[in-house]
Formats: C-alpha cells, structure tokens, sequence
C-alpha cells in the first residue's frame, strides 16, 4: 500500500473502537493505579460515538475533524480535549495533502503532536500520551515504505509507553502522586500506542 | 457492587431527571448536552456563574445552582470532567449579556474542556473569565505537577462569588473577587476507605482495616500517602498544620471553617473533627466566625474528610451571608 | 472499625460541642444533661417542641433544633434513647409558659423515657403533651409487636409543627397537628450494608456481595427480611408498593416526597430512586408538589434509603413553606 | 443468713456492676441478634454509675430508689425505665419491711415485677425480661431458707431466660422481626436471671 485513503481511516478507526471497547477494564486498572480509573471508560465511550459517525466521510481531513469533534464532545477528561486536538489537528494537517503518502503521513502525526503538545503543555519524559506518540512521529521517518514505517511508529510508540513506567509524572492526575506514580504504566500512553498498532496491524 | 442505580451508563442522566423532578422551582434541566440552570435563568444585567466537572461530588456542583450562587453547573461522566459543548451550551443559555466566569477546578481534564468551551463562547461573543481554583495543599505546586487541585474552598468561591453577582458585581470584580477567595483558602483531605465508580464495579484502591490515605483528591485517588488510622484529633491535627502553615494566619483573623465528608462518612463524625479544628484555630488567635458542616464536594461514598480554611474580609462575610436558594445551600430567603 | 472520633464514649459529647461551635447564632448545647436547644429560646408565649433519641441519626433531631422547627432536642448515646433527666431539663429550658410538645418516634424505649420525663414535668406544673410517630410501614401494627417504628415521617412531622408553632398555633392544635401529619405519611427503607456502633466495634449484621435488608428501621437492626439486590427502580418499586397501598391516594393527590439516604448512600442514588419515585406516584395521579431530598434521619455510615410519602393538605404546605432557621433545614429566612 | 441488709445488697450490685462490665460484649451480642446491638453496653454504664453512688446508703429502701433513679438516668433505651421501675418498685416495697428475710424478699421481688409489668406491659411469652423475673419470683416461695430460695428463684430466672429462645417477640424492638427472632435469647432476660444469679452466688 502506498498511501492511507479514507476507506482504511475509517477502518482503521473502526477497529480501534473496537480494541478499546475490549480494553476499557485494561486501561481503566492502569489509570484506578495512577489517576482515578476512568480512561478506558473515557475512551471507549468517545470511540464508541465516532463508530457510529464516521458512514459518508469524504476525505481524510473531514474524517478526522469529525472524529476530533466528536472525541472533545463525548469523552471528556483530559484525554478528551487532548485526543480530539490530535485528531483536529491532523485533519488540518491533512488537507495539505493530496494522497497521504508516507512522507505525508509523517507530517500528519507531526501536526498531531504538536497540538497535543501546545494543549496540554506536556514534554517527553512528563510520562503522558506524549511519551508514545512523539518516539511515534519519530519513527515515521527513514522506514522503506508506509507500512514499515506504520509497523515502526507501533513499535516506537509501544516501546515508549512502557518506558513511562519509572517515570514521575509532571503532568495530569498522576503528577499528584510523585513517587508513588513510578512502577506504573501510563494509561494515555497505552492507549496512544494501541491505535497506532491497530493501523499498523491493518496496514502491515 | 451494591449501589442504588439502574445501570452504571445511566447514572448521571437518572440523577439529574430525580433532580429536575424534585427542584422545579430552583432548577432546570437540559439534556444533550446535560447542564442545569436556575430557574429563571438567564438573568438580564447579571454576571453568569458556570461551573462544571466530574459527577460523583454531588451536591457539588448541580445543587449549587440557584439564585445567589451558580447560574449553571455542567456535570460530566463519573469523576470525568465534562466537554466543552456542555460549557458552551450552558454559558449561551445564562448569559445575561454582562459576561459569564468560568469557576473552574485545576484538573488537567477540566481546564482543557473550559479552555476550549471558553474559546468557543468568545467566539460567538459572550466575554467569559475564566478562574481556576487550587486550594488543596496535599499537592506540591511547583513546575512538576500539574499544579495543586480546586477542591473545598471551591464550594465557598461558588458561593460567595455567586452573591457578589446577584448584587450587582460586574465581571471583572466577580473575577478578581474569586481570585481572592481562592488565594485566601486552603484545604487538606483524608480517605477512610475507598469508594466505587459503577463502570468500574470495584473499588479504586484498597486500604487495611487501620490504614487511611492522607492528602486526596475527590476522584478517588490514591492520596499523597498512605498511613495508620489515628484517633479523630489527631488526624486534626495533620489535617491542619499544612492549612495553617500554607496561608499564615496572624492573630485576630476571622476565618470560615468548612468541615466536609467525603460521602460515607456520618455528620456526627464531622462535629468530632469541627470541635478540634475550631480549637486548633482559637490556638492561634484566629476566630471561626462562620461554619460550613456537611458533605458538600463528596467522592461517592467514600469515607473521610477534609477541612477548608477560608481567611475572611468584611466583604466575603457580607456575601456569604448573603441570601442564597438552591438545592443545597439554603439560606436568607 | 475506622472512624473519625477518638473514644467511643465521648463521640455524642465531642459532637455536641462541635456543634456548638459551629452553629453558635442557631442553638446552644446543654452539657449533663445533655440537650440541645435553641439559641433564642426559651421563647415566651410558643409552644415548644422537643424531641430526641438515640444519637447517630444525624442530623436528626439536633440538627432540627432552631427557628421554626424543634426547641429542643435530647441525644441519647449512639442508638440508644435519652433519659428522662434529659428531657425534663430540656422541657423547662424551653417551656415558653404555653405549652411543650414532645414529638416521640414510637420505640419502647423513646416512648417510656419520654413518659416518665412529661410525668416529672407535669409535676412542675408544665404543661405537656406528647404524639407518638409510627410511619413505618415495614412493621405489621398489631397486638403482637411494639408497633410501628417512628422514621421519616418524623422529620416532616418537626418541620410542619415547628413552623405552627411559631406562627402561634396553641398546644392542643400543634398537637393535632402532628397526630394529622402522623396519620397522613407512610415510610419504607432498604440497607444495602449494615453500621457499626463505635461501642460495638464491629457491623451490626452481615450481608453478601448481593444482599440487602429490606424493611430496615434506623437502628441498623435487621429488617423485615432479606433479599437478593435489584436495579434501584425495581427496589424503589417495592419501596412504595406497601406505602401507596398503606395510606390510599386518590388521583388529584398532592404529596410531599422525601428520598432519605441511611447515611453511606451518595446523593447521586438518592436522585436515581427519587427519579423513579415520582414516577410512580405520577401514574397513580397523585402530584408530587413538595420534595425533600438527601441524608436526614441516619443510620450511622448505614448505606441505603428511605422513602417517606406525606399526603398534603392545603395547611401542611403553608408550614412546610414557611421559614425554617436550623443547621440542616433552612430556608425563607 | 436469715435476712439481706443494706451492706449485703450493696456488695450485690457492686458485683452486679462488675459482672455487667464483664459480660458488655456478650450481651450486646445478643442485642445485635434481635435488636440494636446496645443492651450490654447500656447495663454497664448504667450499673457502673451506680458502683460509685452506693456509699454511705442507710436502708435497703433508700438504697434501692437510688439505684432506680440512677438507672432511669444513665441507661437509656427500653430497659433504663424498665430496671429503673424494677428497683424504684422494690424500694417502695422494701420500707414496709424491718428486715428482709426470705418473705419480705420475695415480696419486694414481687413489686419490683408488679412495676415492671405496668410500665413495659408485657407479659410472660412476649420474649422479654418478665419471661425471667416472672419464674424467678414465683420460684421465691416454698423455699427452706432465704439462700436456697435466691438460688431458686436465680435457676427459675436462667432457664426463663434459656426458654424466650424459641419465642416469637411482641415487645421491644425485637417484634420489629417477626420470625427472624426465632432462635435467639432474649438480652433482657439474659442480664435479669446474671442480676439475681449474682446474688444467689453472694448469699449461697
Ligand atoms: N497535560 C497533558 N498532556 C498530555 N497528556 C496528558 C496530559 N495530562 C494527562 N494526559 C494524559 O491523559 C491520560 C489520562 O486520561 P483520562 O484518564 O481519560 O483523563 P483524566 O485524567 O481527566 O481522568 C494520562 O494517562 C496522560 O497520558
Ligand atoms: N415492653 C417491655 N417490657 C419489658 N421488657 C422489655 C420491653 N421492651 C423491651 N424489653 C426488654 O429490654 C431489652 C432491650 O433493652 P435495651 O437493648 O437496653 O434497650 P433498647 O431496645 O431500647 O435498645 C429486651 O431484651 C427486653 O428484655
Ligand atoms: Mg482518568
Ligand atoms: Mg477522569
Ligand atoms: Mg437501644
Ligand atoms: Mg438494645
């Protein structure tokens, strides 16, 4: 495959409602350990809403907005505004591009983190969301093609997230518990690279 | 789980129905996107309060609403801050034209969700402030974390900002009028147990039979640690000395006292510990001139407590004492 | 056992003087014998009204004591009805030469304790009448039994009198009063845990994972039996089942509706079973126009409800309306 | 010993204090099963005051209204006017007798049950304290001498006691139950056959 057209974004976005559906007590524990319990609840209700949205979406850009949309506006928590900037940004991001390519899938997920960055003032290292997706957009650059490239920004993002678990938290309700946070996986982080392996899984 | 609910994904949505039904006089209820208003909202010429945030601190802040205190509250899904469509719905419907403040709890979810309700709102021209409370001194404020959480004192801006509206007050004073009670108040926490959120079905953490955490939140964290059960005056004491330390009260300062329980905890219980921070208080020379008793910002049915110290001025006073009528503070009219 | 007090003995004394301190223009605490009782009291030319019982009920009965509700109120220890000594103090320091009504919730031992107390004052030439509550429909009224409990009804029994009594009703109406209010309200309750006495150290019954107590009264005793636990709206179903059938409405019916919390059931269920109260009391015809929600008449941390329905005359509204100035009722004032 | 003086009967209650003190937990157990859970705790504080009030008592009669009025002050819940009656009634009945030997004994016994049943109105079967002192004073008369009578009437009260066992409630919180009190001795019973079994012992 040469580049990821609207078809396999919504199937791609299908699918990952359904794995945080199968992964919401997954993810709950890891938060109930670090946060207040609510993030695989949070998630699988805001992917859950854009399932049953995403029938007629044209382009990737509009595709994306919607789910960006739709996430702020039914997930709530801070993975709420946080995941649906991601999204809205990438949307934006995607409407510079023709097809999105390899090299324009790098720019998208870029745009991505970017955003998340600006709205929620977290840098690598913070033990957030961040921590997977900015190795991530990282990885992206120098694969052979777009489904090594997906395969390596999985990894990369798998990778990160289980290096937050000696971290401390600076950011979010786990930055509340100092020390007592260290030994734990973040949950933002998990979930972040469970989407991008679903992608990956779809693509590879 | 034993709990009086239908289905955990309905909860909220039940709640706020029983609500509708049992306050028709003080409240309203709007669904899709859920947030309840006053009454007779909006009030032309008057600031809008809004708050908002995580079910499952009930009455916080839904009973609040009403005439002297907030115009709306925007309840989210069990502790998770609610989305920026409800602010912004909620915002369009009490603006009576002279601009709406945000009161705001720092949490990450819920400054963002405002944030973006905030920008949104500006956008269709409504002037909205916004103030983020932080009372709670169980947590380091400091570049690495995200900053301390808006807990008691929270309920006591509500209140006193809402009066200072209803007389009048423009934007700007009620901003900088809630700044001022959120830098005057400090607040510190206890769990005797953990409580249940229904979609988790267990609780969030677990204690031994004499262990407690210190220094929580209201999501049902994990506190800032975990210690051995002590007799009520003592965990007083340790309630206090971080309050009293963090906002230095000199002799001769009038002072709130906001006893509150987390939600399982009986009142007779949160006499007991008024009784010794009212001692701890009259130590230092300061006078408990008003009381707040109850459980107010709750974590479900978690047991413990945690104590608010509001340093007052004649103004604050004033208002506070103003009339205030909704589901759950009542007084003056 | 975790609680916050620090001796089981002195948790109803150390209260009492949190209370004291917290609610100082309201009330003032009698210590030995102990009583609370208003702070402007006694009041010359009122009927007063006194009540009392065990403790761990809060906020009932001290909580009630104020303006247009109680005059006075004797805690006994933790579930355990006062004494006569108490009483009688309390009914001379509050006698305002017209009259004292002891309201008694209808346990053996309120009933002989508040007896032997009006027979003492009867003594010191006071004039004194006493109505008995008995609302609870979970106990078959018979021959056979001690007869029905004293619950909810109680609460809006104190409410509806105290406010009669204010606006200057004499001793035999007050009294009427609250034989009609008696006689128009049934009450039903559920526990879905036990409590645990702080003298007992342990819970008073053990339920399983999925069993409640159903039919409970408000000394965490067991109830009338037990039962596998149901969604609230089928539990709030049987909860009303004997209460519509015990006191028969007709369509056009107005009806107060109190949903009470035991004291560990967070206010978000309450509003769930109130949701669903209304309901049904909507589908026989009979208009919900008053409404009381929250935790009022306690079991300790006891985590489950109570319903109390009140059938309303054009009368009961008015007192129920009128201002009420206590520590945890108030409103018009 | 023909006849109970006053500083016999004190000795008798300030055992009957220790005894309460000491069997608090198993008779709030009881309670618990029936009732409230309260009974022994309510003894003990009530019999507690009175250890530390009986000093420099001259007559049985005034020793006893003491202890009654005592009892009506400290106890509380149903059985504080009830055991306040019992002992207010035998100090009445106790100042129409010079000395209390086993007749006038069993006739202050007697009044003392007199004034319990028109306070409380129960009667023997309701699963109450009657269902003790009732056999107990019944079991008074015909004895040889006052010791063996005590130690009757002390037998009659322990297995009235023994024998509400089986019985349905009608008074007290314990008819609240129905059935479900079935199979449960009473509380009040229990600590009435302990008050007269501890005199039976210090006369025996
Ligand atoms: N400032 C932030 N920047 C980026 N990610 C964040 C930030 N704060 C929190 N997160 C992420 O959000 C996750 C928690 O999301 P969630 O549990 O849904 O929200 P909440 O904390 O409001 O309950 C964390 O695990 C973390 O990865
Ligand atoms: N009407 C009555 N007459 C005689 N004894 C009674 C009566 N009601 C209750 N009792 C006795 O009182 C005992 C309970 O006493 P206690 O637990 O101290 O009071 P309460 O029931 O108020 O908690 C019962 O076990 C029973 O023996
Ligand atoms: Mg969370
Ligand atoms: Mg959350
Ligand atoms: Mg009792
Ligand atoms: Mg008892």
């Amino acid at each position: 495959m040469e580049a990821l057209d609207v078809g396999i974004l919504t199937e791609w976005l299908t699918r990952a409602a359904q794995r945080f559906g199968a992964e919401q007590a997954h993810l709950c524990d890891l938060d109930a350990a670090i946060g207040d319990g609510d993030h695989g609840a949070n998630l699988a209700r805001g992917f859950a809403a854009v399932a049953t949205k995403m029938a007629g979406a044209e382009t990737a850009s509009g595709l994306f907005k919607m789910v960006g949309m739709t996430l702020i506006g039914t997930v709530g928590g801070a993975s709420g505004p946080l995941y649906g900037t991601l999204f809205i940004e990438m949307g934006k991001e995607a409407a510079n591009h023709a097809t999105l390519d390899q090299s324009a899938w790098a720019q998208v997920l870029a745009a991505g983190l970017a955003g998340v960055m600006a709205r929620g003032k977290a840098r690598p290292g913070d033990k957030t969301m961040i921590d997977a997706l900015a190795p991530a957009v990282k990885a992206m650059t120098g694969a052979a093609d777009l489904s090594t490239a997906l395969a390596s920004a999985a990894a990369a993002a798998r990778l990160g997230a289980a290096e937050t678990i000696p971290l401390i938290a600076h950011k979010g309700r786990a930055s509340y518990l100092g020390d007592r946070a260290v030994g734990h996986q973040d949950p933002g982080a998990t979930s972040l690279a469970m989407l991008l392996a679903v992608l990956a899984e779809l693509v590879g | 789980m034993k709990k009086l609910i239908n289905d955990p994904s309905q909860v909220v949505g039940e709640a706020l129905e029983g609500m509708a039904l049992a306050h028709p006089g003080l409240i309203r209820v709007h669904r899709t996107p859920d947030f309840i208003m006053r009454a007779d909202g909006p009030v032309r010429g008057k600031v809008a309060l809004v708050s908002g945030g995580g079910s499952g601190h009930e009455p916080m802040h839904g009973g609040f609403v009403g005439r002297g205190m907030l115009d709306a509250a925007c309840p989210g899904a069990i502790f998770t801050s609610p989305t920026p469509d409800q602010m912004l719905e909620a915002t369009k419907a009490v603006d009576g034209g002279v601009g709406v403040l945000h009161i705001v709890k720092n949490y990450t979810g819920d400054v963002l969700n405002f944030e973006m309700a905030a920008d949104l709102a500006k956008e269709e021209q409504i002037n909205v402030k916004a103030v983020v409370t932080d009372d709670d001194v169980a947590v380091q404020d400091s570049l690495y974390t995200a900053g301390r959480r808006g807990v008691g004192g929270t309920v006591l801006a509500e209140k006193i900002c809402g009066a200072a509206a209803e007389t009048g007050a423009d934007l700007d004073a009620v901003t900088q009028l809630c700044r001022d009670v959120n830098a005057s108040v400090r607040s510190m926490g206890i769990a005797l147990s953990a409580c249940t959120v229904p979609h988790a079905g267990k609780p969030s953490f677990s204690l031994g039979e004499d262990e407690i955490e210190f220094g929580i939140g209201i999501h049902g964290e994990p506190g800032r640690n975990r210690m051995k059960h002590e007799r009520a005056d003592q965990l007083t004491e340790m309630l206090m000395e971080p309050i009293m330390r963090d906002l230095p009260f000199k002799r001769g300062d009038h002072a709130l006292l906001f006893v509150n329980g987390m939600g399982g905890t009986p009142l007779i219980e949160l006499y007991v510990v008024f009784r010794k921070a009212a001692s701890i208080a009259a130590q230092h020379g300061i006078t408990i001139s008003r009381s707040l008793v109850g459980s107010y910002i709750t974590s479900l049915e978690m047991a413990g407590t945690s104590i608010s110290l509001l340093r007052l001025d004649d103004r604050m006073v004033r208002y506070w004492d103003a009339p205030v009528v909704t589901p759950a503070l009542r007084w003056g009219a």
